[in-house]
């Protein structure tokens, strides 16, 4: 999920970028030195994460998995997600640098938002936990698609119904990661709970 | 699958000082993101190509990445035309297609295409580590840079360990469907990835607390740019702003 | 095609990885019928590449791999292949995924087509046939070393292979789970090709020992006792031989 | 305190990881010179955690370290202690963390107060001296396995420690780079201990040898030749022993 190079004008360009200043700054200031590998190797793995295609009907999707490093990381998932997209324009061109700053707060918004939201509900029952798992997945993808369809149409107002395709075709990535998070919630607080802060 | 094999060469692209050519990156494609204009964006991608042209990248690698961003173009030429809002609009058998939208198609491809050449000629033939450190010294905080440079070194490791117990899966039969059965298996695949390099994230740590880190990361000194890259740095300037002037005369289309 | 194939037969394999000068397998010819067989060889000759390769993770650059008299060709075909022949990795840390050991177990007869109860079923059967009862429900993750070799050695028995490759079972293990492992391999009687540096290990598991050499394998003719004298440093203190 | 104090000694060190019944480490008393130490052990002995003790990464549950007379108690103390005594890991990977050798190389010497321009000089010497010269820009992740043991070595020699702890140094190592190793840990003449499976390494570059057992540290008195029978599966194949 990222906007291309080309598309935004001035206003959403500047908009963007400045709240990934914001959210970054913030997140850098509760991160120390402490945690700089950690978050590092996490961040690492979110990179690891856009590189594993699951299937889905006949073709397939990468992960995201922005809200399980929201829930992992609270604010400090915002510098490890916009890390990750740099890396990926620099391997890939995926992206660019002027979309950067949009394309940060269109995932890492969602994702810190997310994880600060449904982290409480991992210290509940079984099956709340199962339900954070899935919201954070979930809802970090239905905000990111909100996000960027407005990114679309605050751009230019004739890319509403582009705005609306690219909502419609999140739906059922929404899904998958909202599956594939409450999966893996359950898999770490069974294996490693110390992960996500909760000691068993 | 991860590479960076635009960064081996030795073109004179590759040998200026990687703080210049993110400057110089960083002007050519604000100028070319904020462009309006079709000959502007057509002169842009034309000048672009000559410098990437002069990078001398290999040639299926080149194809590879422009095809992908032009996978994407692809998806802008089938919607735009016939979804894009208000203006003029032209029959086409029984279609109704936008001229807004086709202008609009038009000028996206010829921008995200200058982008990514000027990109490649100049970002992706440094290497991940001088970028990080050109970065540190045009001022992003060194907390970032730092964030930057250590996930490029564990990616490798981390990405290998993923193949690995993929590979394991493999051989144990697993094949993927659209089944509740194939999701659970990437999550345990990509959980077991998360704990062990959360493991392998406290065991470098230590590495750093036994070499003196206390919390103060301290830069070695980078070379300094010399004439060449001074020299380089005021011709991309001098490109933006020629594109940037362009773009400011009251051109038709 | 006669009446009695070879298990697996490789017929002119050929190897290199790309950007290497050198072929790093040169046509390797082999057959196994039902033997053990042990392989030595000096780090870096090839013989993990050469079990990658039988399992169709690497793709040969020439020869055919024929398993039962039938040639395996297409990702289906290693599909079944994959069934009948159990790879054992190195590092059972890359082998093991799944949160707990009856799930990992489980997860190859599953994908087999074997229905939940059945899975589990042979998953315990499996277990108690390794000396592992009550392990159901521990964390893979938290096992020790010699555990998790023998739960990775389960995973693969539960798809009831008829061959087994091990890539250097017995190293890192301590001695009380490297005895037990020649036990289980005694017991359970399955062909098998064992990659070792411990000669002691293979010389109690296999019948035939090849070597890997300059990207062929050569077969050994036949044990040899020979004497020879050692230093040994810690003479003193109760050892055991690598050899 | 006397003239000469060893460099460093441990006096009833106990150690048992959280819910272990039975404490790993029982009291153990040792003390090093500027000998060159070999430690062999089973796996799972507690080798590994004694290094980390040593390094103040564990904390032990009883017992004093004291380095040159000196004992070692509060961080900053093991802060000293870490630039004295270089611990090498058994996993390159999780010791190399910046994206050059350069870097990583120069990342001791600049936490220990050298300027950047001493500690580039420092390193460009450490990777003469090694041998690797002209690997200042490569990057690490793109070394080989055996590369990164030594520049992993490098990055500790950078600090010019007065001792080495090294654990299992040679473990898949290739034969020209284990000898490399040797070499280098004979011509430097440090201090060192050195944890290793691999008998032959510490017969060539120890002169003393314990062996860790049940929570024990124990010398072995002195090197023995002795005499005994092998059986040679592949006599009949040039071969390598074991010892
Ligand atoms: N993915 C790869 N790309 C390039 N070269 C490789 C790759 N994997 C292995 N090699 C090289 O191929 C050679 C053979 O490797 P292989 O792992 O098969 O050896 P081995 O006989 O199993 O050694 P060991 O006893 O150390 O396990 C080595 O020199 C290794 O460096
Ligand atoms: N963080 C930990 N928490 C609990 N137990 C641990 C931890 N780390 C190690 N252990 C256990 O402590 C024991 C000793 O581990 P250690 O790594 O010191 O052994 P070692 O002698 O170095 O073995 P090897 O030869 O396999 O490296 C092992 O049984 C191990 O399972
Ligand atoms: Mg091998
Ligand atoms: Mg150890």
């Amino acid at each position: 999920m990222h906007i291309s190079e080309g598309i935004l004008t001035a206003p959403v360009l500047a908009g963007g970028t400045v709240l990934t200043i914001v959210g970054t700054a913030i997140g850098l200031k509760k991160l120390d030195y402490d945690r700089i590998m950690t978050v590092s190797l996490l961040s690492a793995t979110f990179f690891v994460a856009s590189l594993i295609h699951v299937p889905i009907g006949p073709g397939s999707v990468h992960l995201l998995l922005g809200g399980l490093l929201g829930l992992i990381l609270g604010w400090g998932a915002f510098p490890a997600i916009v890390v990750a997209l740099c890396l990926q324009t620099i391997f890939f061109q995926y992206g660019g640098m002027v979309v950067l700053g949009v394309n940060g707060c269109i995932i890492a918004g969602p994702a810190v938002l997310c994880g600060l939201l449904f982290k409480s509900m991992l210290s509940g029952s079984k099956k709340k936990q199962m339900v954070a798992g899935f919201l954070a997945g979930f809802c970090s993808i239905f905000l990111s698609a909100i996000l960027m369809a407005c990114a679309l149409y605050f751009a230019d107002s004739g890319f509403l119904q582009v705005a609306g395709i690219v909502l419609a075709s999140h739906i059922p990535i929404m899904l998958i990661e909202g599956l594939i998070t409450m999966f893996v919630v359950t898999f770490l607080l069974k294996v490693q709970p110390e992960i996500l802060s909760i000691n068993n | 699958m991860i590479d960076e094999s635009f960064s081996m060469g030795s073109t004179l692209f590759h040998k200026r000082d990687p703080k210049v050519k993110l400057i110089g990156a960083a002007a050519i494609s604000i100028v070319l993101a904020l462009c309006s204009s079709i000959v502007v964006a057509g002169i842009g991608v034309i000048v672009t190509a000559i410098l990437l042209f002069l990078s001398k990248p290999a040639p299926c690698l080149l194809f590879k990445r422009f095809l992908q961003v032009n996978v994407f173009n692809l998806f802008i030429w089938i919607t735009l035309p016939l979804t894009y809002g208000g203006g003029e609009t032209m029959q086409f058998s029984f279609l109704n297609l936008s001229l807004d939208g086709i202008r609009m198609a038009a000028l996206i491809s010829l921008k995200s295409n200058g982008i990514l050449f000027c990109f490649l000629a100049l970002l992706a033939t440094s290497s991940t580590a001088n970028l990080g450190h050109g970065m540190e010294k045009l001022g992003v905080p060194r907390k970032l840079t730092f964030l930057l440079l250590f996930s490029y070194r564990q990616l490798f490791v981390i990405h290998r360990e993923y193949q690995r117990l993929q590979r394991a899966a493999k051989l144990r039969g697993f094949t993927p469907k659209n089944s509740l059965h194939t999701y659970r298996t990437y999550s345990y695949l990509f959980g077991m990835t998360l704990v062990r390099s959360w493991n392998r994230g406290e065991r470098v740590h230590q590495a750093m607390i036994l070499r003196g880190f206390t919390g103060n990361l301290i830069p070695l000194d980078q070379p300094q740019p010399g004439k060449a890259d001074y020299f380089f740095l005021f011709t991309m300037l001098f490109i933006s702003l020629l594109l940037a002037g362009l773009s400011l005369m009251p051109l038709t289309l | 095609m006669n009446m009695n194939p070879p298990l697996l037969e490789l017929h002119n394999i050929s190897y290199s990885y790309p950007g290497q000068k050198n072929p790093l397998l040169k046509e390797i010819n082999f057959h196994v019928h039902k033997e053990q067989i042990g392989i030595i060889g000096p780090n870096g000759s090839g013989k993990t590449t050469l079990f990658q390769i039988i399992m169709g993770l690497l793709k040969a650059d020439d020869g055919q791999i024929v398993l039962q008299g039938t040639e395996i060709k297409t990702e289906k075909d290693f599909f079944m292949l994959r069934r009948k022949l159990g790879f054992l990795f190195q590092d059972s840390d890359d082998q093991l995924f799944s949160p707990t050991v009856l799930e990992d177990i489980a997860f190859g007869p599953l994908n087999h087509g074997a229905t939940p109860q059945e899975a589990r079923d042979i998953s315990i059967r499996t277990l108690e046939k390794l000396g592992l009862k009550g392990f159901e429900d521990r964390i893979t993750h938290r096992l020790s070393g010699g555990e998790k070799k023998l739960v990775a050695l389960a995973t693969i028995l539960s798809m009831e292979p008829e061959m087994l490759l091990l890539d250097e079972p017995s190293n890192n293990l301590d001695p009380a789970t490297r005895e037990r492992l020649i036990k289980i391999l005694r017991e359970q009687k399955l062909a098998h090709i064992i990659i070792s540096h411990d000669l002691d290990f293979l010389a109690s598991t296999c019948n035939q020992l090849y070597t890997m050499q300059d990207g062929q394998l050569i077969r050994c003719e036949e044990k040899q006792i020979h004497n020879h004298e050692h230093i040994h440093p810690y003479g003193n203190q109760p050892h055991l031989h690598g050899i």
